[in-house]
């Protein structure tokens, strides 16, 4: 992987001064800004981030549900729900061609074809009254003028390169005969059927049975090197992203806080929400005795445009002007030049008051006499901010939090209010799916 | 999938039996007694007597029933108390008639109803989901003779567009063969008189019609919606497909499957609504049969009437859940 | 010939001197066309003659909706006006109503007849050279193998299902049957000899039931099939309905419609019909039936709802018909066994309380008269017996008179449902007036309804409603029909439960009536009958209506009849 | 038969347990923010405000009239004309409410009671009762509605009564389909796994636990049920079936009469047509509004 820089006409907002110019890359996100326009007002989903990837690399976004990672990744494919979800601002460059402006028919080209995309759920993604065959011929086709058959063969083969055994049989077959694992597979073989440039796999293995998991991420992995396709996996699951991917974006109600290569990242971790992230959850290699630490409260209501940082309720780490002011990402060592892409990607957070790195190991600050800035307008005497007890530490305990919940992502949740504003409420049977 | 269809069918053999059953308990209970009311008040008790004979009011209950079942079974309903004609044939006389409208007014409130409700659906809170939606409300509002008289009123007799009753025009003299008079006319060869019987369905149609359609329109536009924002159409469009091809390949084979189910429930309420319709509009069909029949007090008529439209109801609900079988592969492969 | 199953037999005695005085009548045929004969003097000069001036045309359909569906093709059976509207058009008797009365009596198989002065022997003298509609000779041979066939009625046939109309005119069949014998002294005459003299026959032949139909024909259909329902000539096969008349009999599709076509064949020259098909259609809602006259669906309706005759005379297109003098009676029904009418006082004050203009203003859109008796104005004998009118303080003073408590002036007032009928086309609505005009005066009736097929007239026969609404339209215009028969006959010796209303000086009164050998003693004694009905009001007879029928203003010819039967064969259209 | 299209969907699974205050807390925020449904809701304000008002706003007495003024067109004094009988149409069609109202929601509360016992015991034992309940329903329900009803009036005879008992019987078997279906569905939910885990008796987790979440599915179909039962109400009265004192102000009974003299005076059609479309849509807005603010899953 070569080295590369921020693309040379936006300048990046946050990034800082970018460096020399060595290559256009794959994909170039800037400033990127979407909203919903729901019944209860605005959703503040994502707020303007910048992230390139190069060719052929996988880059991970981490995030808890509702951080906005799959938003981002809809907008990639403007797919966003009509007409609630909205790019405001920004632009998505692929090959230096912005995506943002193209027309229906222009991007719809792009689609599937360059941009392939998996989702979370194989259950419900692939269409259950079509068959494999019926779905993925017509991938091919709508892209490529083949005949029937070659599209067939070509299938055919997609689904031997995926382990599907006996696919000429299986490709009569529906949806629901297949399992979870299975359904994964073909997504993944219908993604890469065009030998796309970039494939973006949605929380791929959410839904998966745990001991399929890897074989999927396996699959995944094995064949976006193969084919030296670009991979963007989102999960909520550091210990997927771990071993897959090259560089990780974490990001946090719709900001990315925390930039770095994998390797970097897990070394070093900085920012307080991916501290968080890390201590939230069991590590297979940790001594045993470590106790988790949960984030305490929730991610804040993204229908309130975000003023400050948006990490700072929840933060153990924050100063007074984390409740004012919203830090830029930045390189941790502010001096060093901003590499975007490879394996010299510069480290960067988005944070006032970085922990150091024995409070990342601790979890926590350690600093003599550090108390949380108590929020502006109250009186500094009030905030007793222990952790627990608290008032927002005790909604977090309760159930219907469900922050970590794979079954209720946040992700699902907000596009569902994007939904809403597509619904007449007026209107009949809407429970008629499911 | 045959066995789905057999157990289907046996599954509707206690219904039936049951009906027969509440059927003949109804007849029963009826107040009055069927031989005198065939003879008249001041028929001679002996003529009575020999009247339930023949009728067989004599026997003990449980053997009249099983008489019934069997007569039933041997495709005997009986005869009219009233005009003493087999209840068999009169049903054949009257039952293309109700067909004929029935299929129209669905033609109408589906061919309508679901492009109505994919149009509401296009544009969500949009002016002409609006309309769409009130119209539709207004639609399921209205009863049946209102608008059937009010339809009769503004286009037969205001505009003289169309005819305001029967089924065609009864100068065109034109021979009943089976009764299904757009199939009659064609046998004999005459187009006026196929346009003549065609326009002629066209008010009872939409009169009968309204309720499904304000129906099918808004589980079409309910159906569409929902299934617009299933993933797999996110899918299909993360793929490349064209907007009609993700309208018409993925949303709509699986929205319609909602409405295939409503459309088969609206089989009964147009049974039903037939049985106003025809009222309104002259129209010889069942519903119209039924509803003299009540009115005499026709037993045979009554029973028999009903137990067939519950068949009918019964075999359309079939057809439909086969039909809906075929289309949702889950189902057919389960 | 709209007959209520109310009375059981009909005890007709010797009347009518003046249609049977034992001369040869020899008056035009009965289904002469009318060109000549105007339009009746109708009730309301609003409804346009429709025999007006111009030269028939031939040639063309058209469509006659009617209240419902026939029930029977076989002239013997029919007892509803549905099916004898379409069987009056192809079978005829021997002789006929003339067209746009109700009592006339003209020849029509028979062109001449003689009475023997004991009134037994009827001997007709029959058309030359009528041929029936298969081709058949119509003679004296076919005459009498109808009036065997009806006397020789058994079983089912026998039943008032079916040949209701031959027991109650000639009391029964075979040795029950007031037939002696009817034999064929040529093939032109036909001697009809009775075990009793009964002055009514020639009347009571005029309706549909003693049409003559073709012999070959009736058996070809199997028309004595023990079942009746078996029998193709009873249920409209083809082949069915055979007889003489100036239309044939083509198809019936049951519900559907039933079409004749011209007899270009018919005996009586003058008679042919101008129209190649009529097609008669049942529509049951009379507003559906304007309807389909407005939009031009149908181009005769039989059964206007008066109401709407305002409509129809607005429309240029449309005109409404005078059917001519009336023959049938509303009442109101008031059963002596329930109290409060058991009291003489209550009763007049009854009738002192209805409104009875009002009532025909509203309902009948004018097309009806106060009644002046107990059957028609017009009727034979009819007696102008200054009923009361409408007085609400005369009503109140004659409650008070009564001495009947005001907590006593509570009963039940029944009214039928589904239907109208030609002498009260809107029950419900008139018994709502009705009720508030009896609430005015201080009655409480408490509102009761039956459906008018099933319930209702059986009920009220039985005399288990104390106070309800019915009526009469005329089987044939005489006073026995309505007086006797159809309200105060005795059965064995007792009131018909209907009325309760027992006077028996009366009952012997109409018997001798009936029995009367000359025309005095006759009128004497039907005055005096109305007389005593009168002192005693029963029943408070409110109107005789004159229901119109309407038809598409082309329609030509149409000559309306009192009593219903009214043969299309003087029809043209004017277009 | 709008309520009969939405029967097989409605059948759904609440997430809490704790459902009851809960869940109707959250409906009732969520149907005061239902615009549709608040339009519903103020139609059936206005329908049942004039139905208790009745005497006070109406100016005439409902049958008082004259023959001499039959057919009154509109005018200052009669809004909506006066009808055959000389009497005032809106004076009428405002006390027709009150029997439009209690026709409705006797004969809809006769209805939800029988088939509700019929689906609570169906859907609660299961088993063969299920089985022998459920088959009974299905032949009820394979005889159209209005047929139904004809056969109930024509049995027990005309009258309000019976009327009301013929609209509780054809609606009963769709309300025991409903809310059979719902028990159903909630008999493997988790939160009555829970409950049945702890112990909680066989009644006492179908009255607490089931129940309470099962009758949302119901309310919303009773609810779509008095639209329906207004305008069946009316269909009988067409056909000669309506309530035997005619000059009783029912709507569908004077709709009928309307309907007899729409040559003479078309306009009487518009008083009653206009309630019962207007109380039916009301219904139908609410109905829809209930099943969204209803549903758990839609929570925002």
């Amino acid at each position: 992987m070569t080295t590369t820089t921020p693309p040379p006409a936006p300048a990046p907002t946050a990034a800082g001064a970018a460096g020399g110019v060595a290559s256009v890359p794959l994909l170039s996100v800037r400033d990127l800004v979407v909203r919903f326009r729901t019944q209860d007002g605005t959703i503040y989903a994502v707020n303007g981030i910048d992230f390139d990837l190069a060719e052929g690399e996988t880059l991970g976004i981490v995030g808890e549900s509702g951080c906005g990672k799959s938003v981002t990744n809809l907008a990639i494919m403007r797919l966003l729900p009509k007409p609630a979800g909205r790019i405001e601002r920004g632009r998505i460059l692929l090959d230096g061609q912005d995506l943002v402006v193209l027309s229906e028919s222009e991007i719809r080209a792009i689609r599937g074809r360059d941009v392939a995309m998996i989702f979370q759920d194989p259950m419900t993604s692939l269409n259950p009254v079509l068959t494999i065959e019926e779905q993925m011929v017509e991938t091919i086709r709508a892209h490529r003028t083949t005949s029937k058959e070659e599209a067939r063969a070509r299938a055919i083969e997609l689904l031997e390169m995926v382990g599907i055994p006996k696919p000429e049989t299986r490709l009569k077959a529906f949806p629901h005969q297949f399992s979870g694992g299975m359904r994964q597979r073909v997504m993944i073989a219908m993604a890469l059927a065009l030998d796309p440039r970039l494939l973006i796999a949605d929380e791929p293995t959410t839904a998966l049975d745990v001991t399929i998991q890897a074989q999927i991420l396996e699959i995944l992995a094995r064949l976006a090197t193969e084919s030296g396709t670009a991979l963007i996996l989102i999960t909520h699951d550091l210990g997927v992203v771990a071993g897959m991917t090259k560089r990780i974006n974490v990001m946090y109600a719709g900001f990315v806080v925390e930039s770095a290569t994998t390797p970097e990242l897990f070394a070093l971790p900085s920012h307080p929400y991916t501290i968080g992230l890390l201590h939230s959850i069991p590590r297979l290699d940790s001594d045993g005795d470590e106790d988790l630490i949960p984030i305490e409260g929730r991610p804040p209501d993204q229908r309130v445009e975000p003023v400050g940082c948006p990490f700072a309720p929840r933060c153990a780490w924050r100063i007074d002007d984390c409740w004012s002011d919203n830090p830029g990402l930045a390189a941790i060592d502010g001096r060093a030049a901003v590499v975007m892409t490879g394996p010299a990607a510069t480290h960067r957070i988005a944070c006032f008051n970085p922990p150091t790195h024995d409070e990342a190991l601790a979890g926590r600050p350690l600093r003599e006499g550090f108390r949380p800035a108590p929020p502006p307008g109250t009186l500094p005497e009030d905030t007793g901010f222990e952790g627990l007890g608290s008032e927002e530490a005790l909604e977090a305990l309760e159930p219907q939090g469900a922050e970590h919940s794979p079954l209720l992502p946040r992700d699902e949740a907000l596009l569902d209010a994007g939904r809403d504003r597509g619904q007449y409420p007026g209107d009949a049977d809407r429970d008629s799916h499911r | 999938m045959i066995k789905y269809i057999v157990r289907r069918l046996l599954g509707a053999i206690p219904v039936l039996f049951g009906l027969s059953i509440i059927l003949f308990a109804f007849i029963h209970l009826l107040p009055g007694d069927p031989a005198a009311t065939i003879l008249g008040q001041h028929a001679r008790p002996e003529l009575v007597d020999a009247m339930r004979h023949r009728l067989g009011l004599d026997l003990p209950l449980w053997q009249q029933y099983l008489n019934y079942v069997g007569d039933l079974l041997h495709g005997d309903l009986g005869r009219s108390f009233v005009n003493n004609r087999s209840v068999v044939d009169d049903f054949f006389v009257r039952f293309p008639g109700t067909v004929e409208l029935t299929l129209a007014a669905l033609a109408f409130a589906v061919g309508l109803g679901i492009p109505m409700g994919r149009w509401a659906a296009r544009k969500p809170q949009s002016f002409s989901d609006g309309f769409i939606t009130v119209v539709s409300l207004v639609g399921v509002s209205i009863p049946i003779f209102v608008l059937g008289l009010s339809l009769q009123y503004v286009f037969a007799v205001q505009l003289h567009i169309l005819p305001a009753s029967g089924r065609i025009d009864p100068r065109l003299q034109v021979p009943y063969t089976t009764n299904f008079l757009l199939i009659d006319t064609l046998l004999a060869g005459r187009p006026d008189a196929f346009v003549d019987s065609l326009r002629h369905l066209v008010l009872p149609a939409i009169a009968l019609g309204s309720i499904p359609l304000a129906i099918i329109t808004r589980i079409t536009r309910a159906s569409v919606l929902d299934v617009t924002h299933e993933d797999y159409v996110r899918t299909a469009r993360a793929k490349g497909l064209t907007e009609k091809r993700v309208d018409g390949r993925h949303i709509m084979r699986n929205a319609w499957l909602p409405v295939v189910t409503v459309i088969g429930l609206q089989v009964g309420g147009l049974l039903a609504g037939a049985v106003i319709t025809e009222t309104v509009f002259a129209w010889n069909g069942v519903g119209k049969w039924v509803v003299e029949a009540i009115e005499a007090h026709d037993y045979f008529v009554i029973q028999s009437s009903i137990l067939i439209f519950a068949l009918i109801f019964l075999l359309v609900n079939l057809v439909v859940d086969i039909g809906y079988a075929f289309l949702n592969p889950r189902i057919r492969y389960s | 010939m709209t007959r209520i199953r109310s009375g059981a037999g009909l005890a007709i005695a010797a009347i009518l001197f003046a249609a049977c005085s034992g001369s040869t009548a020899t008056p035009a045929p009965a289904s002469q066309a009318p060109a000549s004969a105007a339009a009746p003097s109708g009730a309301a000069p609003s409804t346009a003659p429709s025999a007006a001036a111009g030269t028939p045309k031939d040639g063309g359909s058209l469509v006659v909706a009617i209240p419902g569906d026939i029930s029977s093709t076989d002239s013997a059976f029919i007892q509803d006006s549905n099916s004898s509207t379409v069987s009056n058009q192809v079978i005829e008797g021997l002789v006929a109503t003339k067209p746009g009365t109700t009592g006339e009596i003209v020849p029509a198989l028979a062109k001449s007849w003689t009475v023997s002065p004991d009134g037994l022997t009827y001997t007709f003298t029959l058309q030359d050279g009528v041929k029936f509609h298969d081709g058949t000779d119509f003679n004296a041979d076919a005459v009498c193998y109808n009036y065997n066939r009806w006397n020789n009625f058994t079983g089912a046939l026998a039943s008032p299902d079916y040949s209701y109309y031959y027991a109650a005119v000639f009391g029964g069949y075979g040795k029950d049957s007031n037939l002696a014998s009817c034999t064929a002294t040529s093939p032109t005459e036909v001697a009809i000899v009775l075990k009793h003299p009964y002055s009514s026959f020639l009347l009571s032949q005029t309706i549909t039931s003693f049409g003559i139909n073709s012999p070959t024909a009736l058996k070809a259909l199997d028309a004595d099939n023990p079942d009746p329902t078996k029998s193709g000539y009873n249920t409209g096969a083809k082949g069915a309905m055979v007889g003489t008349g100036p239309f044939m009999f083509k198809e019936y599709t049951a519900n559907d419609h039933i079409t004749v076509v011209k007899n270009p064949n018919y005996w009586n020259k003058a008679g042919v019909a101008h129209l190649d098909t009529v097609i008669f259609k049942p529509i049951s809602d009379q507003t559906a039936t304007l309807n389909a006259l407005q939009s031009g669906d149908i181009q005769l309706a039989m059964n206007l709802n008066p109401t709407d005759l305002s409509t129809v005379q607005a429309d240029t297109k449309l005109q409404a018909i005078d059917r001519g003098e009336s023959c049938n009676l509303f009442h109101l029904g008031m059963n002596e066994t329930h109290k409060p009418f058991d009291n003489e006082k209550i009763r007049e004050a009854v009738a002192y309380a209805i409104n009875k203009q009002a009532l025909i203003d509203t309902f009948y859109g004018g097309q009806a008269k106060a009644a002046i008796t107990w059957m028609p104005a017009g009727g034979l004998y009819a007696k102008d017996e200054a009923l009361p009118e409408y007085n609400v303080d005369k009503a109140k003073a004659l409650i008070a008179e009564s001495g009947v408590p005001a907590d006593q002036l509570t009963f039940d007032f029944w009214y039928p449902s589904n239907v109208s009928r030609p002498y009260m086309p809107d029950p419900k609505g008139i018994f709502q007036a009705i009720s508030s005009d009896l609430e005015a005066v201080g009655f409480t009736p408490n509102p009761q309804t039956k459906p008018w097929k099933e319930g209702y007239l059986k009920e009220e026969a039985t005399g288990k409603y104390p106070m309800w609404l019915i009526g009469w339209t005329c089987d044939w215009a005489g006073p026995d029909n309505f007086l006797d028969t159809a309200f105060f006959n005795y059965q064995g010796g007792k009131p018909s439960p209907e009325f309760a209303y027992t006077n028996d000086a009366l009952n012997k009164t109409m018997k001798d009536a009936e029995a009367a050998t000359d025309d005095a003693t006759a009128k004497t004694l039907w005055e005096k009958a109305q007389d005593m009905i009168r002192a005693d009001m029963p029943t408070v007879p409110i109107v005789n209506s004159t229901p119109p029928a309407a038809a598409a203003a082309f329609v030509k010819g149409f000559v309306g009849s009192g009593n219903l039967t009214e043969i299309l064969n003087s029809v043209w259209l004017d277009q | 038969m709008a309520t009969k299209a939405a029967t097989p969907a409605t059948v759904r699974v609440p997430v809490e347990s704790r459902a009851s205050r809960g869940l109707w807390r959250d409906a009732l925020v969520r149907l005061r923010r239902n615009r549709p449904a608040l339009v519903g809701l103020a139609c059936i304000a206005i329908f049942v405000f004039v139905a208790f008002f009745a005497p006070w706003l109406a100016q005439y007495d409902p049958n008082k009239g004259g023959l001499g003024k039959t057919f009154e067109p509109p005018s200052a004094a009669h809004w909506a004309g006066l009808d055959k009988l000389g009497r005032d149409e809106l004076t009428r069609v405002m006390y027709g409410a009150r029997i439009s109202l209690v026709v409705g929601v006797v004969s809809v509360t006769v209805g939800l009671t029988i088939g509700g016992l019929v689906g609570a015991i169906a859907g609660g034992v299961g088993g063969r009762i299920d089985t022998i309940l459920m088959r009974i329903t299905d032949v009820f329900l394979a005889i159209p509605g209005i047929l139904l009803a004809i056969g109930i009036v024509a049995w027990l005879g005309q009258g309000l009564v019976q009327i009301m008992i013929a609209v509780a019987v054809a609606n009963a078997p769709i309300f025991a389909r409903i809310l059979r279906g719902s028990l159903l569905s909630l008999r493997e939910a988790e939160f009555v796994t829970a409950a049945r885990s702890v112990g909680a008796s066989r009644t006492r987790l179908l009255l607490r636990h089931m129940l309470p979440n099962a009758l949302t599915a119901l309310i919303v179909a009773a609810t779509l049920a008095l639209a329906t039962a207004i305008i069946d109400v009316a269909g009988l009265g067409f056909l000669g079936l309506g309530p035997p004192d005619p000059r009783t102000a029912e709507w569908g009974t004077m709709l009928t009469d309307s309907t007899e003299a729409l040559r003479r005076a078309p306009w009487l059609i518009f008083a009653p047509g206009i309630a019962i479309v207007i109380s039916a849509i009301g219904f139908n807005l609410l109905g829809d509004g209930l099943r969204e603010s209803l549903d758990p899953r839609l929570k925002r």
